[in-house]
């Protein structure tokens, strides 16, 4: 198996008559991915890509098993494309679009959580399992299989570490984008938690950026939870700060978000902190990990 | 979005938390007016979006018009941490018996919004929040539930305050509450509040930052997110719909995705100095990618542009003919390195290639970077 | 509070629901006008709120000018169900090729808000209910989630409707909840949702009532309270604080508890007529029940009045000073008959009795009706 | 024991500083009843009728132990103490004030259940055992002890009642209003319940009210469940009809909700329906209630 995406994960495409859906369910579908249908709202009837458009997510479901879903709905109809596929029953859903307002990614993530729902996103490329499928934007020609695993904050920064691995020859067993808004779905060590459990994956990269409080928690869980290697790199050391106005968040962190704190807190859990993401390569040919 | 502390003054009165008499002047004169009115002494804040202002020299006491004539002069002529002070807000000096802290804002680890209180406020909270933290109260608010005075009574007495404070500060909060409701508030704050010698309270700062994402759906009256931008080429960036972020370099940067733009700058830092931070997000057309030459171009003395896409959602093939297109018209001889991989990458390189642009093929960012100092090294004058 | 049509269809419009083009008219000229401007054929509507008003003969359809003037004189001087019209909404008359319901309340016994369409709107929806269920179909709202369109489309797709018309009415269910939240309604309603032959959707009709405990915090515009009412009597009992319904019998009443007020209508109708219901709620004073007296003797040829009153949280020893006030002031002659139990229930009793009230000291309403039916016989002219 | 109040109850008054607040924690002192505590933000640590009143629900919990709680307060605030009560681990609540807005009392009765607290109201005049105490405005002098139970929508009408027996010497276990309005806390099928397992409970009068379905879905919960004696008076076959506007609550009832359709509904479950309240003395007699 593999984390979130494997043989029996039938992909249902909201959005799908958009620009950015129909092109992507093209690239999914050409990646092996299983698209099974699609949703948009008054098209039902209609076919992209040969894939059957229904009107709502129940129709789907009912007419073709789907059971995952992905996102390019516009922003200011995700939250009720969102709720209204929670309550269809699929149990894993990946939300791509970026400029959600944030009191609706809040009411997506415990609406997500309470019902025992996977989400990711939103603002993600998506999730990649190299050779089994992809839900998402990730551009597959970077992507090769393997065994390790990598979650980043960043979408193209994903691409760029397995690219960077696949050079050396080191496979990805998946790859999966946790979004990058101050509210996502699911956190990082939930998914860091996936990864521990997955027999496909010895080891695991993390892609942070400065800001939030996301890879300090994650700290916490490695040195609490992990047995894999991790590696970490953060982003945006030399971001300009200096801006920020208000306290409470820092108020509430009691961390301030910087790249140092992030790095000194993972470092602290064992993890290896990558100065510059090239070498991820050394890193993991050092574990031993293809 | 945030908010002027005059524009966000004026959100918090209309919504009834009490805030002090002020004046908001753009010239000595006007400054000297308003002071009239209120009478001596005046407190002058200069209104930029920075944090630590205080500090930074941006907060002055008049005691009198000859006095308040030189500190208006002085501050609308000088800059706080590099923005141009072109507004300063009047207000009345009050007696200052404590300064308490009040903010909402959203956790974004739990995904819940938080009001956080502190009887310790003023500039230096933060340090309270690491020295004293039993001297900082929080309570999180559970979304469906919704939020609702009694939790603020009940926070307030955590702090160990008398009843009067409580009943009073409990309103201001609730206040504060529906104001970070409508307007979307990813934080909402008064810091200092004060507490006056008759017991009342006083918000005599704001801040309000408004979720970008959200704005189209607030209807109510919010002032311009464009003009309030001071810097020309940020604004810009904001027009043509890229983030673009001024920095002090010569080295030009366009990348896909805020992520990959920070590595990229963090590498060329090592060695070289970034012009700016440029972040395309996932909209690139090749209308788009000649706008951002041309706006990484309006900065003078730029030395060499390096440019980092990944073709996920974004059809770089597309970005490129504009790149070419924008060297070609504007004839460019500064050196352009390109690292573009993903879908229709080789089409891409094609492109970049006849226009004369470095194509990078490898993968890690470190390598393009490397061939951009080999450039700019040659390129030295 | 109910609104009237044209009040409710206004607000649905400024809410984007689509309603017919119309106007307002007090008289039959302003009607004449009003119809010129739609053209011919017209509805003329009259504005009485109260339901079955069409089979009651107040909807007109005029083809004319001349047959516009007779039908609106006739409306306008007619009542329908004993309320006079004083005003007609002059309609445009589109060509009707279906009519749905749709309605939003609260259903009280599991205390939620409830959405309910049915594919066959119009007058006879509640025997549609009874006869056809499988054409209405109803989805309960859980407070603390909220309502959202997926819950609408859903809803629809059980009529098995097409994807057009789910679109449309979606977006009308949407609209008219939002009316439901901002305006604290306990019923809004639109029946019949007409379908046009272009397959769009047409509000012709609009039931909106209001939660009178919400009124003070809707801050929104809305008509006066008291003024729409159209019986002077209730309207005054409406402004002194009581619930008070003009009935047409000859025998007052005066209660503490609308329960209590019921038991004693139902038990004097076996023999005698209520002149009014009247009940006072928890807040009686002397003054309360001394305006209560002369609101009940506002009527002509009332030939009795009962008073039926609980001490529990109401002071009737207080009440009993007001009625014995103005029993004296105004020279009160015709029987009256208290019951009044309950906390100082000894010093009612005196108060009264020494105004000349007839005092029945056992619990049962039965046994003081008894006694009042004895004296209205023997007072009988 | 008895249903409600019983020996273990200790009371607070919340709004206890206001007229009909102080005046009534008289009354309920005087009764008998164990007022303990009182609230009103602001006020604490002052006194009514002896009893000490807090700032918050928590400190008069705390202090005095109070686990039942009887609301004056003015009615745009009731939601707020009310969620507050609820929060402090009150399991009694009795909400007296009426004219509290539909939504709001939808809040607490959704909030209460959820929490697994009784409360009953609004526009209630509360609780009354006869002989152990009272929470509410209930005149004590119209009731006596025995083992009748009455349930009324109408406050006024269930001391009617009360009194019609105590003339006859038919004595109550409890008398609950359990509220007026469109909403109420507790359903009169959840009240009944309590008096089908009360011991000191021998038969049950429902006193009804003309609208909303209480009775008819009671009628329901008495035909499966109840085995003690049932009888129930509807008020309201005179009141004036024929302005009702709009259809979805009758649509959704399936019942006009007229007197007649809740007596049908009543004696087709083996309820025996009174014609005028008087009737109530010779039912208790002939089913020797006392």
């Amino acid at each position: 198996m593999s984390v979130l995406i494997d043989d029996s994960t039938r992909v249902l495409v909201q959005g799908i008559t958009g620009r950015i859906g129909s092109v992507q369910t093209h690239w999914m579908l050409e990646y092996g991915t299983k698209v099974v249908a699609g949703v948009t709202p008054g098209k039902g009837g209609t076919e992209v890509e040969g894939v059957p458009v229904f009107n709502s997510v129940e129709e789907a479901v009912k007419e073709t098993g789907a059971n995952a879903s992905v996102f390019f709905v516009p922003a200011a109809f995700v939250l009720d494309a969102f709720l209204e596929t929670v309550d269809a029953g699929i149990k894993l859903i990946v939300v791509v679009p970026e400029h959600i307002p944030v009191r609706d990614v809040i009411k997506m993530r415990h609406y997500a959580i309470e019902k025992g729902v996977f989400a990711i996103g939103p603002t993600t490329p998506g999730i990649l399992s190299p050779g089994k499928g992809k839900m998402g934007i990730m551009p597959a020609s970077l992507f090769r299989p393997g065994r390790v695993g990598i979650i980043s904050r960043s979408g193209t920064l994903s691409y760029e570490f397995a690219g960077i691995l696949s050079e050396v020859n080191v496979g990805q067993s998946t790859v999966v984008g946790m979004g990058a808004d101050p509210v996502i779905l699911r956190n990082l060590a939930d998914i860091l938690e996936l990864f521990e459990r997955d027999n496909d994956t010895d080891g695991v990269i993390i892609v942070g950026e400065v800001g939030g409080e996301q890879e300090e928690k994650a700290a916490g869980f490695i040195a609490r939870r992990m047995t894999k290697p991790v590696a970490a790199y953060i982003a945006g050391r030399y971001s300009p700060q200096g801006k920020r106005m208000g306290h409470a968040g820092a108020i509430i962190r009691g961390s301030a978000g910087t790249v140092e704190a992030k790095q000194e807190a993972l470092r602290a859990a064992g993890v290896e902190v990558l100065d510059s993401p090239i070498h991820a390569a050394q890193w993991a040919i050092k574990h031993k990990l293809r | 979005m945030r908010l002027h502390e005059h524009e966000a003054l004026d959100i918090f009165e209309q919504m009834g938390i009490p805030v002090p008499r002020r004046g908001l002047a753009t010239t000595m004169h006007e400054a000297l007016h308003i002071a009239g009115e209120i009478g001596y002494p005046v407190i002058l804040k200069a209104q930029v979006l920075v944090g630590g202002r205080g500090l930074a020299g941006g907060i002055k006491v008049a005691h009198s018009p000859d006095e308040l004539k030189e500190l208006a002069e002085g501050l609308l002529t000088s800059e706080i941490k590099g923005l141009p002070v072109r507004k300063i807000l009047v207000c009345e000096k009050v007696e200052i018996q404590k300064e308490l802290y009040l903010g909402i804002t959203i956790d974004g680890y739990s995904g819940r919004p938080v009001i956080v209180v502190s009887t310790e406020g003023g500039v230096l909270i933060e340090e309270t929040a690491k020295n004293a933290p039993e001297k900082i109260a929080s309570i999180h608010i559970d979304p469906s539930f919704g939020y609702y005075p009694y939790k603020s009574r009940s926070l307030l007495r955590r702090l160990g305050l008398e009843q009067k404070i409580i009943s009073a500060w409990s309103d201001v909060i609730s206040q504060l509450y529906t104001i970070s409701i409508r307007y979307e508030a990813l934080i909402a704050e008064i810091n200092p509040l004060v507490v006056l010698p008759n017991g009342g309270l006083l918000a005599v700062d704001a801040v309000l930052e408004i979720d970008d994402s959200a704005i189209s759906r607030i209807h109510l009256p919010l002032p311009d997110r464009f003009e309030r931008m001071e810097n020309p080429l940020e604004r810009r960036g904001r027009e043509i719909g890229v983030t673009y972020v001024d920095l002090d370099g010569d080295i030009g940067l366009i990348s896909s995705g805020a992520g990959l733009g920070m590595a990229s700058m963090d590498i060329i830092a090592k060695n070289m100095r970034p012009a700016n931070f440029l972040e395309t997000g996932g909209g690139i057309t090749a209308d788009l990618l000649y706008r951002c030459m041309d706006l990484v171009l309006m900065k003078p003395n730029i030395r060499a542009i390096f440019i980092n896409v990944y073709g996920g959602i974004n059809p770089i093939h597309e970005g490129a003919k504009g790149v070419a297109r924008y060297i070609k018209e504007h004839k460019v001889k500064i050196p352009i390195v390109a690292k573009a991989l993903g879908n229709r990458q080789e089409e891409t390189w094609e492109i970049l290639r006849s226009a004369g642009v470095h194509v990078v093929t490898e993968t890690a960012t470190e390598k393009a970077i490397e061939r951009l100092y080999e450039l700019v090294g040659t390129n030295r004058e």
